[in-house]
This record gives C-alpha cells, structure tokens and sequence, in this order.
C-alpha cells in the first residue's frame, strides 16, 4: 500500500452543503482546504458527533477537490444520525486524512467492487485512475435500485457501470460479486470497499484468478489513529504493512494483528489471513 | 497556549515533575506519536505507553471493541512485541516527545514484573515506571495480582527493588476492597497509584448467540464506569499518603474535578481521546479558568476537599444498624 | 394482550410458576400498586418489594439520587416501617395484586435476617423471598454479607432454616470473585440467585464540593452497568445449576436478551421503569416475537446459549502467559 | 393537601402547538381530554424524553380546560432539550396527572408566590381562585423581564401582579420574597412555587407572619409515583400527608421522609423538617 507519513490535523471545518441522496443517504461537503490537500484516494476522516458525547466515526474520504472535501455515510446509529443533523452553515469537526490509500501505481485495467456505502471511499481511486488513462469498471451492488447512489458520478467520469441490486430493481438481481466472478474480460487488479462478507467473496476470485486485489476493510474503530490496537486484522507478518514484531523465537505464528486505522485500512486481500 | 496566570497547574508525582496534572491512558494514546501531528504534545502533561510484557504477545483475537451506552468494552490483550524488540526497536523514539513518558508494564508472575521494569527503567527516555497489575497471575490460576492485597505488595516490592524511577501502581476496581490493596501497594514502595483501570463487563450479540468480544470479556471503561472511579479515589486517598492519579470516564473539566475533590493529585484521560481528541487540551484550559475564577493558586488546594459528608439530622430505631 | 401463539415465556424459579420471564426489581416499583393504574400488573411477572427490616428505618438523608451518564445513584438507606408495622398495615393490600408477589429481606445480622424471613414468609399475601445481603454487616465494622462467600451462606442458611417458601438470593457485583459466593449461596438453600445488585459509586458537586448523596455513597443502576451485569450473570450461570434473575440495566429486548443467553432464566426490571413504565410489557412482547420468528418454542431454548467463545487461530511466544 | 386517589394513566398525546415564549421557555400544548378531565390544580405529568434514553422528567400542569393541556418549561439539560425539539403534529408521552396538589377550599385572599418556572404550577390555582370570588395576587420573580413569561395569563385571569427581577428590568429589582415581606395587607393563605432557597424564604415569612402556606416543592425524581422513595423531604410525623410509619418505641425523631412525588409535591411550610 502507498504508506504515507501522517499529514493528519484536526478540522474545524464549515459545512457548505448537505444533500440526501436517498432516504438515509447523506453527503455532507465542507471547506477544509488543507485535507483536500494532502488527501490519497482510500483514505478516512474520524468525525466528531456534535453533542460531545459519543465516539469520533471513521467516514471515507468521498469527494477532494479545491476546497471543498465531501464524506456520504447512511444513517445507521447514534453518531451517524448526529452528523446528519448538521446544515450548511454549521462548524463539523474532524480528524485526518487517516490510513493509508489505495496503492494505484501502474494499474491499467482495475475492477473496482462497491457494496452499498462502501461507494464512498472509491470515487477519489475512480477518478485518478480514469484521469490517469486506465480501464476502469465499476461492479457496484446495493439493496434496491434507490440506493445505488451516485452511480452516474462514476459514469461521467468515464468508468464502465455494472450494478446489481438484492431486488433486481436495477442491473443484476443478487450479489455483485456474481457479475464480478462471471466475467472473462479479467482486470489487472481489484479494489474493493464494503460489507466484510462481500470483501471475503472478493478475495476468493481475487485469488481463483489470480488477480491482485486490495480490500479496504471495516472494522470497529476506538481511535482510528494507531493508538489503541482494538481494530485490528490478522495479516501475515511478512507483509510491508505488518507493524513492527519480532520473528518468533518459538512457537510463534507467522501472523500479526495490523491496525485497520493505521496500517489499513487498504490491504492486500493475498497478506489477510481473516 | 493555556494561560496559566496567577495558577499552577503543575503536579509532583514522586519525582516526576508535570506542567499539567493529565496523564494520556495507558492502552489509549499509543505513544503520543500517534496524535502529535494534531495534538500539541508538549501541552498534556504525560503518555503513559501501552504495556509491555516480558515476551511478544500477538493479543487476543477480533473484535476488540465494542460501543456500550457511554462507554466501551475493549479486549486488547496487551499486543506488543516483548521487551527485546521494544528497547531496540521502540524506546529511542521516545526521546524527541515533548511531554513526560511513563512506560507501562505488565507480567505473568511476580519475576516478569520484576524483569520488564529492571529493563525499561535502564532507559533514559522513559520518565517514570507504571505498574499494570490487572494482568491474571499464571501461577494462581489465572486471578489476576491486582485482585489480592498480598501478591499486589509482592509484585511493588520486586519492581520497587529494581528502580529509583518513580514508580506509579495501577488498581483494579474489580475487587472487595480496593482501599486495602492501595494499603500494601503503599507500604510496598509505591510512590502513587493510578486509581482506576477498567471494570470488567461483557456484551452479547443477540443475533448470533456469541460474545461481541473475541476474548469473550473486556474491560469496560468511559462515562459509564466515572462514579465507580469517583468512589474507588474517595476510598483510596482516605487508605494512603501517596498520590493518586484518578481516571475512568472523564470527558469535561467536571469530570476531572470531581476526582480532583475526591482525592487524585493527577488525572489521566483515556477514551475520551476517542470522542475529541482535543479534549485534554480543553480540560487544561479550563482548570486553569477554575481555579482563576476562584482565586486558588494552585490546584492542590482543591485535592480531597469534597470528604465533608452531610449529618444526618434524623434517625429512627432501624437506623442505626 | 400479549400474542403467546405458539410460544412460552414461563418460566419456574424454585416453587414459583410466572406466566412471564419478568421481575420489577425491588426497591424500584413499589409495592405494584405505585404503577397499577397505568401497567396492567396482571402482564409484568412479579414485583419484588421493597426491602424490609427488623426495625422502622427513616432511611439515609437527603438527597437520595443522581443522574449519571446512562445510569443514576441511589442511597435510599432501606427507609421502611419494620416488619411489625409492615405485617399489619402493609401486606394484606398485596393479597388484590394480580401478579406474583415477592418479599425482599434485609438485615444487619444472621438473626435479622432470619427473623424478618421467618415473620414475612408466615403470611400468603408473600409468594417467594428474596434476600438483599448488600446490607453492612454490623458486627464486621461494616462489610458486607454479599461481600463474603461464608457471611452469605450464613445468612441463606438461616433463612432457609425458616421458610419452604422459593428463596431467591440477591448477590452484589462490588467483590472480587461473585462465583465464589454464588456456590455458597447455592450450597446453603437458595432456590435462585438474583444477578446483580447495584454497582457502588460516588458523584461530586464540583460548584458545593460536596457528595452529590446524602449518603456519601450510592448505588449506581441503569444501561451504564449492564456488561457489568452480563458478565455477572454468565460467571454465576457457570457456577451454578439453579436458576438466576437477571439484572442491570435492562430497557430493551435485546438487552434481555443478552442475559437470557448469558445464562439467566429470568430477568429483572428496575431504572427502566423510570424511563418509561411501558417497557416491561413492551419486552415481553417483543420476546414472544423474538421466539416466534426464530421457531423457538420457549424461552428456556435460548437460556445460556451465548456460551460458544471463540477460537484464537493466533498465538506469539508470550501469548500463552 | 387535597390527598386524592390515583387517576393516573398514560398519555400517547398529540402535540397541538408549541410556543417559545422566551428564549428556552417552551409551552407544548397537547390533545389529552382525559388528563384534563382529572387534574386538579398543583399536580404534574412524567413526561418520558422521545429517545426512550433518558429518564421521564417531571412537569407541572400549566394549563388544562377542554381537551388540550399543557406543559411550560425552561430548557436546562438533555430531556427538557429532546421535549423541546417536539413539534404541533408530533406525539409525546405521559404519565398523570400525579401528586397531590394544593388545597383551596375556604381561600379568600391568596398570595401566589412565583420563582422562574415555578409559574407553570401556579396558573391552575390562580384561575381555581379567582373563579371562586378570592382574591389573588401574583408575586412574580425572575431574573429578567423578557422570563417573567405569560404574566398577562394571569392578570387577566384578575389577578393583581407585583414582578420583581434580579435585573430590575421589570417591577422590584431584587427577590419576589421582599415584596412580599414587606406588604401589610396580609393575606389569609400563600401558595408558592419556584426554586428550593426562595421557598424557605417564604416558608420563614409565612411563619412570622402566622399564615399558612403551601410550598410545592422540587426535588430529583426517579419514578415520579411513589414506587421508589428517592426524592422525600423531611416531614413531621403527625402531618396528614406522612406515610404510613409506627410510633417510636425509642430514640426516633418525630419526623419520617415524605415523597416529594406521591405525599406531595404540595406541603404545608410548618410540617416541614428541611
Ligand atoms: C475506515 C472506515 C471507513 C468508513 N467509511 C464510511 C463511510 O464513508 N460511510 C459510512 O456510512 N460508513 C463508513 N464507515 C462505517 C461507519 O464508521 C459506521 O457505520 C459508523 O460508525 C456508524 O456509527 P453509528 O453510531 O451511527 O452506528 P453504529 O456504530 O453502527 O451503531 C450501531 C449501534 O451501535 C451503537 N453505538 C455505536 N457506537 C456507539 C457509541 N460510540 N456510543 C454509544 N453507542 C454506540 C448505537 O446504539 C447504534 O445503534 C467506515 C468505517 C471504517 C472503519
Ligand atoms: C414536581 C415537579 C414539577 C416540575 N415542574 C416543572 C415545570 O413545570 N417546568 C420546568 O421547567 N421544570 C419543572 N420541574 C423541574 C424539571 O423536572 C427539571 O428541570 C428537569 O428534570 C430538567 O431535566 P433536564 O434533563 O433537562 O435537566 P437536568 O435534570 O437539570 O439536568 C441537568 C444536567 O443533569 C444531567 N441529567 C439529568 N437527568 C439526566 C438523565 N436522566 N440522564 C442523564 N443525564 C441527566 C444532564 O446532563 C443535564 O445537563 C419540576 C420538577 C418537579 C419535581
Ligand atoms: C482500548 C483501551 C486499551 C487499554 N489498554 C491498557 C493497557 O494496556 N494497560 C493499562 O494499564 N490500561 C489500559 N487501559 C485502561 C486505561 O488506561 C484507563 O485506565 C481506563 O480506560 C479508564 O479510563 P478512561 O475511562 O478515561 O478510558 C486501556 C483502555 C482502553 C479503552
Ligand atoms: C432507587 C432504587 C432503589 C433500590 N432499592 C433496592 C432495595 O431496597 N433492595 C434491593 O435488593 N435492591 C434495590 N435496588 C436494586 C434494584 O432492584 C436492581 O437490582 C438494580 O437497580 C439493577 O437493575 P436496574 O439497572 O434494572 O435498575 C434499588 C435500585 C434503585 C434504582
Ligand atoms: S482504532 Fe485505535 S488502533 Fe485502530
Ligand atoms: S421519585 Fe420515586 S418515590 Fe418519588
């Protein structure tokens, strides 16, 4: 992965528009030129619920440009409904870029799977690989047609759409990951960014083809910033992402826990061993 | 910059000499690194390092965490990568932080202890020694030190044997009697005691039938546990001369004086790094404005002025059992 | 009316038989009568009454409560007429009440809580008992009975010497190792154990510098404890073969659930009822969804099924500690 | 105090308006015919906090003819700040009416003292009163002009106002209880509400005086209704309103704690130990 030294600050940023792109569905864009800056496509902000009461949560990196930075999350609990009270005109505080990107060097011709708000951290990959001249399709899947949001986003930006829907309301009726496996036209390398049970189909074909896959992974996060060693995957120690271990002297396995704040949240779907 | 006119907010912890009475938890803030490119190190008083143990330890399996209503439950279960390889590999970073290190240190046995602390303590860099005793003691199946009064004062007195580094004994609230574990972690040589770690919970996932904790229990810390930690402080400054340094569930410049009122020389902010990472900053701030506003130069005149209890004007024949 | 096809939530704790998995925890619901014109108590299981003891107790000064986040203190100090006046004035208005009725015990001594178990349990008004132990006891400078195994099996012997009626004992999470007394509690009679009391806890006026309890200390209760509860009850459900209440903190379906898994064949209702008096009926009605959903016939299919831990595919040298 | 059987019941009640009288003085009025129909001047309503998260909070009845009742109060903490976010068309929830309010019979010239929102407990009995023929008048204090909210319900009810702030923006500047020392005109029964040190004022002139006079006291509440003896005052034992407690065989005090909730939250000053 393109590990980075951390450009992180804090950001109190003003909020400069909110749209609901379908019930639930929320973007929020806000002025904060200096993220926009040093953000890599894949990274995260921890944004900070208004009331002060409740844990920081991890929202990918959804739009960067100028000055303005965007993140869409789906309204799913306590925090998630706290950010999406905010308005235009309201202060959000957050913390980052986070984590480290997608590694997009020398990619030609990239899969890129989405399953539902995993579409957030894959626009700022979609367009510098589009601009930088590859092949890019998207595979990206949801519940129902409603909130395969945004997908025209990718579109215009010149990536080839593949949908699928649980409830066949738009492109294919089941799993995106059945358009994915069904394909013979193979792509050079995969990213992927959703529901671990998807992530986990990914790395299958990933690996049955023989493909290169990197997997942006969910995982509760504490303080999604390496400090606290709660959100982390098994992943092999050889790995350049591994943090820093001993060999083991005995009886140790060739395994250690990597942050998904710190070390992720991309990875290489071969070095997991989840 | 915190204006510190007309207030000292500095505190004396056996040796070691703080700016600010604010620890960063043990487990909590990595090794300030972690939050330096966005925290003013310089400015929070002191890290407390995550544990360390005498061999590497991979920790517990996944999930680690999980939400509880205002708190968490975390199950770490003290990944690191043993001392060797930590004072190669790590503790010469430290140098460059800006703010007071205290490692931390935890074992199996009383000889681990005694081991890891004679190793970190040859060490420059670190400021100050923290003993983690809420780890299960292999030998005794699996209670942990912090839960008995006598291999509590065992494992002080053998790391106390090992270094003149000011030496701070971290407590279990999961006890009968924590005063009296204060008691011998005192007498044993400690020179404060951080007063308390997290209490131990559990959460169940009701839809698949299974611990939400892949070590199946975890420590619960966070707003939640504040009024144990409240309590836990109250008894111990009335055990011990020994400072203490209060945590568990503070969040606001309340919080923090609530236990310094209730006896802490010293706080130490854990999980609210993880709602506000500028929250011990503000914390600062505001004590200093406190303190200000009522004319008091020095925090230490507050430490251990709420023990005035109420009298109890009326009583009945049942009352006095 | 709760929709019951094709499900049962009865369970049975000793002799006692309940339509519903339910208790309102005592101290918190009254007598029922408080709630009867606004809860149909024919559908909530039982009420535990509030303690009585020997004596008339004014109980502690004021105040009595604090809020805390996601949970309150309490310091009530067992305030009751005594067991005399209770018997004549009191416990024929409980014989109108159209759900179980159970008598909660405390004392200050063995032969307290003996005689107010013996008095209370001649009277059929009373369905079941339950002895509160977290009482200080007065001849140990104030410990606790629940706070030591051989105490609390003193105490359930005596009662149980005085009464065939089921005995439910209600043990307190403030010690080191609640399984311990919960084998002695089973040992010495108990019918069921009642998991768990109130967490002690303290809060601070930081504007008075005063306690914010009359008492000093309190009881802190309410979703704040409930992994505390959950781990309480899983630890007991493995020491024990007799059945156990639940309680801590439960206000939703799921958190029921939670110690229904953990092990609890019942479950207890307190603080809850403060947030909304509708959630008992509302629990048992979403659990007799829960079940239908799931093709479980009873309740007594998913009682300590949250067992299965996880397997740790990762281990380091220094793991094994 | 006009000790009466529990009527209480649970109200799913429609929000019909809402005013914000002053900033944070929030008026919900609500569709509640059955509440009306029992609520006597001086009781309250639990009102439960729509997150279903907070503990119920206990209001005063400010107004109740017809099928609407209503509530006033201050915006001070987390659940009168989610009861203030409710809207005219939304629901909100209660139990009551609860207490014991005050007593009027054979009250011909009142005085009704007011702290702050302790004004919401005393628009019943005002209006009782002077429907009856008494005479009343409103000793009205609060910090400020703009939060003597709503004193106009009163005067045009026939009651005589003397306003007092801490500002001197209207009336006396300094406490309502001044005022009322200083009269001459004495009245035959004060009835006051408001904040914990104003009522032992009044409580100390009402003894001087040798007048009689009901305090409807705050207090914590958990339950509100009487289920768990959290919020008592100390009462004298021979009082009407003390709970059921037996003589002292030895060393008792004469006096036993009352519930604020369920033997008050009306007590006569002279029967109180606090
Ligand atoms: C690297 C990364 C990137 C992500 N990017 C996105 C993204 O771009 N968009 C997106 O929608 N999601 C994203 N997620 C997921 C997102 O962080 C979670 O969905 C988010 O945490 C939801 O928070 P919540 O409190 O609203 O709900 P949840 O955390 O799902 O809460 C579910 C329930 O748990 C309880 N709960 C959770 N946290 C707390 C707490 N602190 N205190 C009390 N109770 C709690 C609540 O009661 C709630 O009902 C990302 C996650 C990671 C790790
Ligand atoms: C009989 C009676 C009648 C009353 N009538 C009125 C009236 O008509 N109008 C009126 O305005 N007031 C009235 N009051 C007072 C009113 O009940 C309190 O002001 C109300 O409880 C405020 O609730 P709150 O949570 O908004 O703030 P508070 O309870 O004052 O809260 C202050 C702080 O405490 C904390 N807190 C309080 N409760 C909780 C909880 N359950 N969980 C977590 N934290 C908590 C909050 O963090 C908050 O910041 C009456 C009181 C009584 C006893
Ligand atoms: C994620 C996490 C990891 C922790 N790890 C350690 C640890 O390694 N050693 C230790 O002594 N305490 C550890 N603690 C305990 C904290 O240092 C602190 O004592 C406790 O959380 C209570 O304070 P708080 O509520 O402010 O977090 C950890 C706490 C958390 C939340
Ligand atoms: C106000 C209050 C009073 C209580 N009084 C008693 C009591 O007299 N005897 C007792 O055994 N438990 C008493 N309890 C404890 C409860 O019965 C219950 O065990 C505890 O509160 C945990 O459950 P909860 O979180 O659902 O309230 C009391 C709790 C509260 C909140
Ligand atoms: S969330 Fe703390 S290390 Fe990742
Ligand atoms: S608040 Fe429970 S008895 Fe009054």
């Amino acid at each position: 992965m393109a590990t980075i030294a951390t450009s992180a600050a804090i950001h109190h940023a003003l909020v400069l528009d909110r749209q609901e792109l379908a019930p639930g569905v929320v973007v929020l864009g806000f002025d904060a030129p200096a993220l926009v800056r040093v953000t890599r496509p894949g990274q995260f902000v921890m944004a900070i619920p208004p009331s002060g009461e409740l844990a920081a949560t991890a929202l990918g990196i959804y739009e960067a440009s100028g000055n303005r930075a965007s993140v869409m999350f789906f309204v799913v609990g306590k925090r998630t409904a706290e950010l999406a009270a905010l308005r235009a005109g309201d202060h959000i505080e957050l913390t980052g870029p986070l984590g480290n990107g997608f590694t997009l060097d020398n990619v030609r011709n990239v899969a890129i799977v989405a399953g539902g708000v995993g579409i957030a951290s894959v626009l700022l990959p979609a367009q510098a690989l589009t601009r930088a001249g590859a092949r890019v399709r998207l595979y990206y899947g949801a519940r129902t047609n409603a909130l395969l949001v945004d997908h025209d986003r990718f579109t215009s930006e010149g990536c080839e759409l593949h949908a699928a829907t649980d409830d066949g309301s738009m492109g294919h009726a089941g799993y995106i990951t059945d358009l994915l496996s069904q394909t013979n036209d193979l792509p050079d390398m995969i990213l992927a960014c959703g529901p671990t049970p998807m992530l986990r189909v990914v790395a299958r074909i990933a690996e049955e083809r023989n493909i290169a896959a990197q997997l942006s992974l969910e995982e509760t996060f504490a303080c999604g910033v390496g400090g606290c060693w709660g959100c982390v995957v098994p992943l092999v120690r050889t790995s350049k992402q591994a943090p820093s271990f001993p060999p083991a002297q005995r009886n140790g396995s060739d395994v250690v826990y990597a942050r998904v704040c710190k070390e992720g949240p991309v990875f290489w779907a071969h070095e997991l061993r989840w | 910059m915190v204006d510190l006119r007309g207030v000292d907010l500095g505190v004396k912890i056996g040796k070691l000499e703080l700016p600010y009475p604010t620890f960063m938890g043990s487990g909590c803030y990595g090794s300030g690194e972690e939050f330096a490119s966005f925290v003013d190190l310089a400015r929070i008083g002191a890290v407390v390092l995550k544990s360390v143990t005498r061999l590497p330890r991979l920790g517990n399996p996944t999930p680690r965490l999980v939400h509880t209503p205002a708190g968490m439950l975390n199950a770490i279960g003290l990944q690191n990568p043993g001392i060797d390889w930590y004072l190669e590999q790590e503790v010469a970073k430290f140098a460059s932080r800006p703010c007071a290190i205290v490692g931390s240190v935890a074992g199996f046995s009383v000889d681990d202890y005694a081991y890891v602390s004679e190793r970190l303590a040859t060490r420059d860099e670190i400021d100050a020694l923290e003993v983690n005793v809420s780890c299960p003691n292999v030998a005794s199946e699996g209670e942990t030190f912090a839960c008995d009064p006598k291999l509590t004062a065992k494992v002080v007195r053998a790391v106390r044997a090992t270094t003149d580094k000011t030496l701070i004994v971290k407590l279990s609230p999961n006890v009968t009697d924590i005063a009296s574990i204060a008691r011998e972690a005192e007498a044993a040589g400690a020179d404060a005691l951080a007063v308390i770690n997290t209490v131990r919970g559990m959460a169940i996932d009701v839809d698949r039938w299974q611990p939400r904790l892949g070590n199946v229990t975890g420590g619960l810390s966070g707003p939640a546990i504040r009024p144990i930690a409240v309590l836990a402080v109250y008894e111990v400054a009335r055990a011990v001369t020994i400072p203490i340094v209060g945590q568990g569930g503070i969040e606001t410049t309340s919080d923090a004086l609530e236990f310094f009122l209730a006896g802490a020389s010293a706080i130490s902010i854990g999980t609210a790094n993880f709602t506000d990472p500028q929250i011990p900053l503000r914390i600062i701030e505001e004590l200093a404005q406190y303190l200000r506003l009522r004319n008091l130069g020095s925090l230490a005149k507050i430490v251990g002025k709420a023990n005035v209890g109420f009298s109890n004007p009326y009583q009945y024949e049942g009352d006095e059992g």
